[in-house]
């Protein structure tokens, strides 16, 4: 069973989804379901992280030939990218299980579906493979919000399908662009990422192709100016819904970008990653200042969701080691601690049947454990050292400034912008007189206490030993780095050499 | 000679009878209208030598479907009164046929890349019911058992649009 | 003289594509289009004149039968058409739209 | 000798560990039965104590050890490793950190003493021990570290320390807002730390990040990146030390209880930015431009905040910004490259304003959370202990020999006139003759005169012997501490500065000895002068003053806290709200909702089309045909 | 000889059964539900014929007897599996409407098998008056189906708006096909594009026109803009299953026919290349802005019938003459049948009687009073809308892919951006029946019949199809 463990991490939840959904289970029965399930993915997850190695190659490989005609095959793998997303996915799910007893089966169901997705997405080794996978990770998605969620969900769903659908359909036609150039060049069709790299594109083509894959994973991230979708629908969503897009989602976008468009698109990316970096930091500061305006929480937390994925993502566009490793090291950072703080607003939505801000106040006198738990999640997200979230944040400035000293140095700000709306919300919530409303808040349980628990120590270990989760990381981002840069020198030596012999193209070695 | 004067007459008629077919208000003006066109079009067959078609074009077409159609209009009794109302028609005609010109137009380029000389006729008993008829059961046999196919979907078609229905249980 | 009955063929078609957009009684319409059908008619027999080959006039029998069968089918239609509105007007047939 | 050792990691240890615990305790029975408040006081001291022994061991095995090897470092672990980035969890203590570690960790230790009676009945007080706990904690971090992010580490843990004090009592709007605004400007601050550091890093942070190896490279910096470095990380130190143009938190934080007014915004977590500029002085010694921005914005704070502080009617408000006052004042000296004598100003004044926060703070007690000086008066007689003790303190701060302040603000104002700095001296002594006045001014009103709030003063008593113990070692502190590093011109053999010179790139100039004299006869003059008009003044029966011209807008700081929120606390809330408002719906919504609304009415608008009249659809077959048969013709050949 | 004629079993199998259950109509012995699995008995057998005739390559049966009419290669032969298919299902769906619907005779399913037996012959033929008849005989058997319902004022106005135009199509077929005749000599496929090989292709007019006028019947058929308008009239008036069957069956009939016409030559094809780009273009466009502004869900349907047709425009465009397959056009079919099918077959018995649920909002809350059933539609629109891990998601991956892989590279992005068009239409369905709440019971709606049970079928089909590709 071992040698295929990634697709039993996919599939195990994706049938028993499907299972719940086909049959007249009650919800009692999903409950438990997703349960069992999500703490069997956590079990395999911490197995693969313990039996990973440290090194760049693709690790647990499954490769099937699935279409042979067209070189499409049922391949998998992790490697130290994608492993932790995955790993974050693992250790987060089974908390909305334990958290919310009382939903629907087909809110259970969704999320397994979703989490065998997200899976799936995570290890296709496979273009294909990994865009039906992507496309799948919508359609619980689309479900839970337009079921389970607020107000105007209607209007949410169709706005963030249609963007998302949009975006990957632009990303199709570039995966099927990239396949028919690995086609024309190597006289056989595949599909393999790891092929990808050898591939030669050039010319305005294979810039519309490189967009058609930013702009499908910047929707997903969301990175400014595509991040329009993602306030209503983390607004209307259900806790785990946003839970899920903010937590693991939005970082598979990211990492998507690091898998597929960097390896093929070296020089493209090696070329528009100032701009990239630019759409990331602005998109930062733009999210961060329209969070501080936010009266509802779940909204501006959505908004500080943005603004930390636009930091994340300039980490990806800085081209060196420390600011990748530290985007990957953030992504896992900021699952754990937004994540935990969407869930933690679900809880205030459930207790007090409002998430205004206007509406609460003094909740720390009422539940000291919640707030603390509240607090350290919190700081974590605005990158307080000896929390997650500074290792990451740290990494990503610093490789921001190396690669550009203005982006740097906006990017900077995010210490700033993050704490203004952070604190200003947990003065409201936390602080300051109770209210008719908030005297009733209860403490979290001991059930509740115990599922937060491993988070927040999670947080705190990250925040102070992080080592195991970078030297992980880092052979992959070495690698990643070492060959765009590699497009990048031989950009310049190709321009320098086109002037003295007249376009005579520097083949690569295959 | 003969079959240039003979040729004008026909085309003559021909196309003053398609015309009249578009022009008449009434569709039994019509339908006797096109009934000279396709006399005509017999008549610019024999023209050319194709003498099965020429017969059945006066006994099928102008003979068998022609005297259906106009059964059919005398049997729905059209009166004057329950004609279309088409006053705008000659604008319609007017505007079609400007839609039409460059349809038309292209045709008639086509028509320029044939010769305009006549062809000579080498073959022997050429359009004859009995050359016809062999090529027919011969190499278009399987054609010719389809349109029965053909015929019998559009008599089937007619008993359950237009005749009396059993629905059953 | 082959450009000449072809010419005529081309006028009678033309006359019949006008006939069809113009016109809104069903019989005229029916009947520009068995026009069409005849020029197309006297276009194979033009041609198979041209290239000495009867097959121009099977083809033309074989038009001629399908022209019969949709013509037989054609005025089924036509009977009911009038059984619904007692009209021959092809614009009064317009429920469906939009 | 043995550098590595393994008890250093404790020292900061010890108080989280407190911390933790008391923490746990707190959350835990804070809604249900409260412990007993002695026990908190208890286990609260354990940290902060048991740090002061080992700090003091550090520093005798320092002392013991040659005086160019006197260092002692501990490796706990590979922080973080990414490529060249080799970050170490690694404390190192030498005689510079020594110091701080020494008078951090006992005065940490007093206040923890003394907090036991001023929280005492506060049901929070589990909460607050637990806080002030971490805060040692953190700033013994930031004193130990051994590499800049280890320091940051601590910068920032006593950052949110001082916000969550100063927001300790959360239920008033204001102070959480005081709070908030200490965790934001100093988070500015560290963006300035952290954007220094990245540029330190990719400069010469390759061959090590720990500042061993980045005094070893620090040749190596371009002159460039180099006075980039230090204007960062200055941001860094206005931010933590409250200079200008950052210094507007610090007097907000006197919301918080007054002890934490002592340790944090006082005594130590303050002081950082010294520390750290101090530290860096290895860079800092080589970009004497930056030091020159240093030391000018470092006397121009003293002169605001002195400025400030003659107006100001809130006891805690007037030492709140003495302090900023202060720092300028190290600043200054740290920014002409006299380290030692900037950290000297840091250990003294730790000790004289400890203790007249602390004396505040026994007087707010007294007074039943009354911090208006023009509602006291005469309480010398009520409380002669803390009476005595301020006083030793105000006279230290006003710089009156032989007190600790005294001597070390000469240090400094020697110092600038040493390097020729004549503007900044000339400053400093007219700021040290307000500074003089405006301590006595606040000693005249609260304890001399009548009491101006009889009721008040009938119920006031002394505090008890847990506040006023601390009270008078500090006293003794305040008395002493500047014979430590006592000058030559007094028989001294500079002490402090001769433990700190192993970590300090600095130079002594050698002056003559006559402008030694002009420097401390410029002092004294000024101490005088001050000290004589706030005698005239408000030595007996002054009045609440009713301020106008001048007066009345230092009385409002210069407006600059509006200022600042006109200028950018407004507009950043506009530029949210317009947002929110406008440019996300309407702007950066619009081009999808528009398109999307566009898609709409063209399908919609398309159904026309479908009009249903079947000859309608022939004509457009027939349209079709006819475009396309022109297109065809065209390709005729 | 008897190779081939177990190759063509089917095609008798599907005509004898047509007469049969004609003359069985004569005597009224037959209930309809009798009828109706007999029909499906017919399709059923034809289909494993057809399935068991799995012999690779290019077969003329009967050469000489049927003068190289015919010619069944693995591309006619999967189209015919197709055909068959989409006529089982829909005799199956038509067995549960006219549970609800009471103007059926036996004659229909009679018709359906005629049409089929049209369709069969027109992936087949390779002359072009062959393609006139076949055309025909499926034409007039589906005019037939469509005004079957005689009561009905709409399904009358259908069947004259078809008919006309459809003979109106066929019009200029029939010129096209002389005008080819008189260009080429013949009328064969083979002997054509020999004939453009060695003369070129627009040295000839006659051919261009003629070839223009025949592809314009086939562009009709297939509801390519502009000749798309009658499409979504036609669909709304004629009842639900044989909506389903004319949008599957016959449009796989009218593309296997059109691309053995294209790929006659290559020239011929490379020629017309350039304009079916813009048709297709245009196709995809307009229909999805039709689409878009329609509020019955058969009109909705029948204009993303357009917008597939765009589709398959490109994967014509992209095929190529040398060494042609046709698996993307027949993958795309395939998939696009299962999709449209299970859609139709789902609204043949959830329609009510008379079809009186027709507009979106008749559906809402669909998914909390039959589930089932609003998941199977659910995955249907996700076929139809090109989302994986359905049919319709590869059948829109093997289009763009040889799209791309010929060149195509703009038209490849307008597929995209069509497919991204498309997405409100088909998802506006899927929120209305699951995310709002039921207005209407659906107590109506039988379920004993067979239809549901296709229904299910071809969902399970439309994933199975759309994981295992290879199958087609």
């Amino acid at each position: 069973m071992f040698e295929h463990v990634l697709s039993v991490m996919i599939f195990l939840p994706i049938v028993a989804g499907l299972i719940l959904l086909l049959t007249p289970a009650g919800k009692g029965i999903a409950r438990l379901t997703g349960l069992v399930i999500s703490f069997a993915s956590l079990i395999l997850g911490l197995d693969i992280f313990f039996k990973f190695k440290e090194q760049a190659a693709l690790q647990f490989v499954e490769n099937v030939a699935w279409i042979p005609a067209w070189g499409i095959n049922y391949h998998l793998g992790l490697d130290g990218i994608s492993l932790f997303v995955l790993l974050a996915g693992a250790i987060l799910l089974p908390m909305v299980y334990i958290l919310f007893s009382t939903k629907e089966k087909g809110y259970y169901a969704n999320l397994l579906i979703v989490q065998g997705a997200m899976a799936g997405a995570l290890c296709a080794a496979d273009m294909v493979l990994f865009y039906i996978f992507w496309e799948i990770m919508l359609l619980p998605i689309f479900f839970m919000l337009g079921l389970y969620g607020g107000e105007n969900r209607i209007k949410a769903t169709l706005k963030i399908t249609i963007y998302t659908i949009a975006g990957s359909l632009l990303m199709l036609a570039s995966i099927i662009y990239v396949g028919v150039t690995y086609h024309a060049q190597f006289g056989e069709w595949n599909f393999a990422i790891s092929q990808m790299s050898q591939l030669q594109l050039a010319g305005p083509v294979a810039v519309l192709a490189f967009f058609g894959f930013m702009i499908a994973f910047a929707i997903k991230i969301p990175l400014f100016p595509f991040h329009t979708w993602l306030p209503d629908a983390y607004t209307e969503a259900p806790t785990a819904t946003t839970f899920v897009l903010s937590a693991i989602m939005a970082k598979i976008g990211v990492y998507a970008v690091i898998r597929f468009v960097v390896p093929v698109f070296d020089g493209e990316f090696a070329r528009f990653a100032l701009l990239l970096a630019y759409s990331g930091v602005i998109g930062m500061m733009y999210c961060g200042i329209t969070a501080i305006a936010q009266k509802d929480i779940k909204r501006m937390l959505a908004f500080s969701s943005a603004s930390h994925m636009g930091i994340i993502a300039l980490g990806v566009f800085c081209l060196n080691v420390q600011a990748l490793t530290g985007s990957i090291y953030q992504i896992v950072a900021h699952a754990t601690s937004t994540g935990v703080l969407f869930l933690f607003v679900g809880i205030i939505e459930d207790k007090m049947k409002t998430r205004q801000i206007k509406d609460l106040g003094g909740i720390a006198y009422k539940a000291p454990v919640f707030a603390f738990f509240f607090a350290v999640a919190m700081l974590a997200s605005v990158g307080l050292p000896g929390t997650s979230g500074f290792i990451g944040e740290f990494l990503i400035i610093l490789g921001a400034i190396k690669f550009n000293v203005v982006i740097g140095v906006l990017a900077g700000t995010t210490l700033i912008i993050g704490v203004c709306y952070m604190l200003w919300m947990f003065q409201r919530v936390f602080f300051e007189k109770t209210n008719d409303r908030t005297e009733g808040f209860t403490d979290l349980s001991i059930k509740e206490g115990l599922t937060f628990l491993p988070v927040i120590v999670l947080i705190v270990v990250m925040g102070l030993y992080p080592q195991p989760f970078l030297s992980k990381i880092e052979p992959a981002a070495q690698q990643l780095i070492a060959s765009v840069t590699k497009a990048d020198s031989m950009q310049i030596a190709q321009s320098t050499h086109a002037q003295q012999s007249d376009g005579h193209t520097v083949e690569k070695k295959n | 000679m003969l079959t240039d004067g003979l040729f004008i007459l026909f085309t003559v008629f021909a196309v003053t009878g398609a015309a009249g077919l578009v022009l008449f208000k009434h569709p039994m003006n019509g339908a006797m209208s096109f009934l000279v066109t396709l006399i005509s079009l017999a008549g610019l067959y024999a023209l050319l030598s194709a003498k099965l078609i020429f017969a059945i074009q006066l006994m099928v077409y102008a003979g068998a479907i022609m005297s259906f159609i106009i059964f059919v209009i005398m049997f729905l009794n059209i009166q004057e009164e329950d004609l279309p109302i088409e006053e705008g028609r000659f604008k319609y005609l007017i505007g079609g046929v400007i839609i039409v010109a460059p349809i038309g137009l292209f045709l008639s380029r086509v028509i320029k890349s044939f010769p305009g000389a006549d062809a000579i006729i080498t073959v022997e008993g050429f359009g004859e019911i009995k050359e016809v008829g062999l090529l027919l059961f011969r190499e278009w046999l399987l054609r010719f058992e389809i349109v029965s196919i053909l015929l019998l979907v559009s008599l089937v078609g007619a008993v359950v649009l237009a005749g009396t229905r059993r629905i059953a249980k | 003289m082959i450009q000449s009955y072809l010419t005529v063929s081309i006028l009678l078609f033309c006359i019949g594509i006008v006939g069809v957009i113009s016109r809104r009684n069903v019989f005229t319409v029916f009947m520009s289009i068995e026009l069409m059908l005849n020029a197309a008619n006297l276009a194979f027999v033009t041609f198979a004149r041209l290239h000495q080959t009867m097959d121009g006039h099977v083809l033309a029998l074989i038009v001629m039968a399908v022209a019969a069968a949709e013509a037989g089918l054609a005025l089924a239609v036509v009977i009911l058409l009038h059984k619904h509105k007692g009209q021959l007007d092809t614009n009064v047939f317009s429920l469906l739209k939009g | 000798m043995e550098h590595n050792v393994t008890f250093l990691g404790y020292i900061p240890l010890l108080p989280l560990i407190g911390a933790a615990v008391l923490g746990f305790l707190h959350i835990g029975t804070c809604n249900r039965k409260p412990l007993n408040e002695k026990l908190y006081g208890l286990i609260a001291c354990v940290g902060p104590v048991l740090a002061f022994v080992l700090a003091l061991r550090v520093f005798l095995t320092l002392k013991g050890m040659p005086e160019e090897a006197r260092y002692l470092s501990q490796k706990a672990f590979t922080w973080f490793q990414v490529g060249e980035l080799d970050i170490t969890m690694g404390f190192l203590a030498d005689p510079l950190s020594s110091l701080m570690l020494v008078f951090v960790t006992l005065i940490g230790s007093l206040i923890h003493i003394y907090s036991i009676g001023y929280m005492e009945g506060d049901k929070n007080i589990g909460k607050f021990f637990a806080y002030l706990n971490l805060f040692v904690g953190s700033m013994l971090i930031l004193v130990l570290g051994d590499n800049p992010v280890v320091m940051f580490v601590g910068w920032e843990g006593v950052g949110l320390c001082s916000y969550l004090l100063i927001s300790f009592y959360s239920e008033e709007t204001n102070n959480v807002l005081a709070g908030n605004k200490a965790f934001i400007v100093n988070r500015i601050g560290d963006l300035g730390f952290v954007l220094g550091m990245a540029f330190l890093f990719w400069a010469i942070g390759a061959g090590g990040f720990d500042f061993f190896s980045l005094k070893a490279n620090a040749h190596s910096l371009t002159p460039g990146i180099a006075l980039a470095v230090c204007l960062l990380l200055f941001v860094g130190a206005t931010g933590k030390s409250a200079q200008i143009p950052l210094y507007v938190w610090l007097p907000d934080a006197m919301a918080g209880p007054t002890p934490v007014s002592a340790l944090i915004h006082a005594a130590t977590m303050v002081t950082a930015g010294v520390y750290m500029v101090a530290r860096f002085s290895f860079i800092y010694a080589h970009v004497p431009v930056a030091g020159e921005i240093v030391a000018w914005i470092g006397i121009l704070t003293a002169l605001l905040a002195a400025i400030f502080a003659m107006f100001q009617d809130d006891i805690k408000k007037i030492l709140a910004y003495s302090t900023v006052s202060q720092l300028g004042y190290m600043f200054a000296g740290v920014g002409v490259a006299a380290y030692s004598a900037g950290i000297f100003h840091v250990f003294t004044h730790a000790f004289f304003k400890a203790l007249l926060f602390l004396g505040a703070g026994a007087i707010i007690y007294a007074m039943h959370h009354e911090q208006n000086i023009w509602k006291m008066g005469g309480l010398k007689n009520k409380m002669p202990k803390t009476y005595i003790t301020m006083l030793i303190g105000a006279l230290a701060l006003a710089g009156c020999p032989p007190f600790a302040g005294f001597f070390s603000k000469d240090e400094i104002l020697f110092s600038t006139l040493a390097t020729g700095h004549y503007g900044i001296w000339a400053i400093g002594v007219l700021v040290a003759g307000m500074t003089a006045f405006y301590t006595f001014r606040m000693i005249f009103v609260v304890f001399h005169g009548e009491p101006r709030d009889q009721e008040a003063y009938d119920h006031c008593h002394e505090a008890p012997a847990v506040m006023t113990v601390p009270l008078i070692i500090l006293a003794v502190g305040a008395l002493f501490a500047g014979f430590l590093n006592l000058p030559a011109i007094f028989g001294g053999n500079q002490l402090v500065s001769h433990w700190l010179a192993p970590s300090l790139v600095e130079h002594h100039p050698h002056v003559s000895i006559f402008i030694e004299i002009i420097a401390i006869g410029a002092s004294v003059a000024a101490f005088v002068v001050g000290i004589r008009i706030a005698y005239k003044r408000f030595a007996v029966g002054a009045e609440e003053p009713q301020f106008s011209g001048f007066c009345k807008f230092a009385y409002h700081k210069f407006y600059i806290d509006e200022l600042y929120d006109g200028v950018f606390v407004q507009p950043y809330k506009k530029i949210g709200n317009a947002i929110r408002k406008t440019i996300e719906p309407s702007v950066t919504d619009a081009p999808v909702t528009l398109a999307s609304k566009l898609y709409m009415v063209i399908g919609t608008a398309f159904k026309v089309f479908q009009v249903g009249y079947v000859r309608v659809y022939a004509i457009y077959m027939i349209v079709g045909l006819s475009l396309m048969s022109l297109l065809l013709s065209q390709s005729l050949n | 000889m008897t190779n081939d004629f177990m190759l063509l079993m089917p095609l008798i199998i599907i005509t004898a059964g047509a007469i049969s259950l004609m003359l069985v109509a004569a005597f009224e012995k037959v209930t309809i539900e009798q009828a109706s699995f007999c029909c499906m008995g017919i399709f059923g057998i034809a289909f494993l014929m057809q399935l068991s005739n799995c012999i690779t390559g290019n077969v003329t049966p009967y050469e000489t007897v049927f003068n190289n009419m015919l010619v069944i290669s693995n591309f006619t032969r999967v189209a015919g599996l197709i055909i068959l298919g989409c006529g089982f299902f829909t005799a199956m769906s038509a067995q549960t409407y006219f549970k609800q619907n009471n103007f059926c005779t036996t004659e229909f399913y009679s018709l359906i098998t005629f049409s089929a037996c049209g369709m069969l012959l027109l992936t087949m033929v390779q002359e072009l008056i062959s393609v006139f008849i076949a055309l025909e005989i499926m034409s007039l058997a589906i005019y037939i189906l469509v005004g079957y319902d005689r009561k009905n004022k709409t399904a009358a106005e259908a069947v004259m708006k078809y008919l006309m135009l459809g003979a109106f199509a066929g019009a200029f077929f029939t010129m096209g096909a002389a005008l080819i005749y008189g260009g080429a000599h013949s009328t064969q496929f083979s002997s054509i594009g020999q004939f453009v090989a060695e003369n070129g292709f627009f040295n000839n007019p006659a051919l261009v026109a003629g070839s223009f006028f025949v592809l314009v019947a086939f562009l009709f058929k297939a509801a390519a803009f502009p000749f798309h308008a009658w499409v979504i009239d036609v669909y709304d008036g004629a009842s639900a299953p044989i909506t389903g069957y004319m949008a599957t069956g016959l449009k796989t009939a009218i593309f296997a026919v059109f691309a053995n016409f294209l790929v006659a030559d290559e020239s011929l094809r490379s020629s017309w290349v350039n304009y079916l780009f813009y048709f297709s273009v245009f196709t995809m466009f307009v229909g999805n802005l039709i689409a878009i502004g329609q509020d019955t869900l058969k009109r909705m349907l029948a204009a993303s019938g357009i917008v597939h047709t765009g589709y398959l425009l490109i994967a014509l465009v992209a095929v190529s003459a040398d060494n042609f397959s046709g698996n993307v056009i027949l993958y795309y079919l395939a998939a696009y049948a299962v999709g449209t099918l299970g859609m139709f077959a789902a609204l043949s018995y959830l329609g009510g009687e008379g079809e009186k649920r027709k507009s979106f909002d008749d559906f809402k809350g669909l998914a909390q009073v039959r589930p089932y059933s609003a998941a199977a539609i659910t995955i249907f629109l996700l076929s139809m809308a090109g989302i994986p891990p359905t049919a319709g998601f590869m059948g829109k991956f093997f289009v763009i892919t040889s799209a791309i892989d010929a060149g195509q590279i703009a038209l490849a992005v307008f597929g995209i951006i069509s497919s991204i068009l498309s997405m409100w239409y088909y998802l506006r369905l899927i929120i209305s029946m699951y995310f709002h709440e039921a207005t209407d019971s659906f107590e109506d709606t039988t379920s004993n019949g067979l239809a549901p049970i296709g229904t299910f079928i071809l969902a399970a089909c439309v994933l199975i199809i759309g994981l295992y590709p290879v199958i087609i």
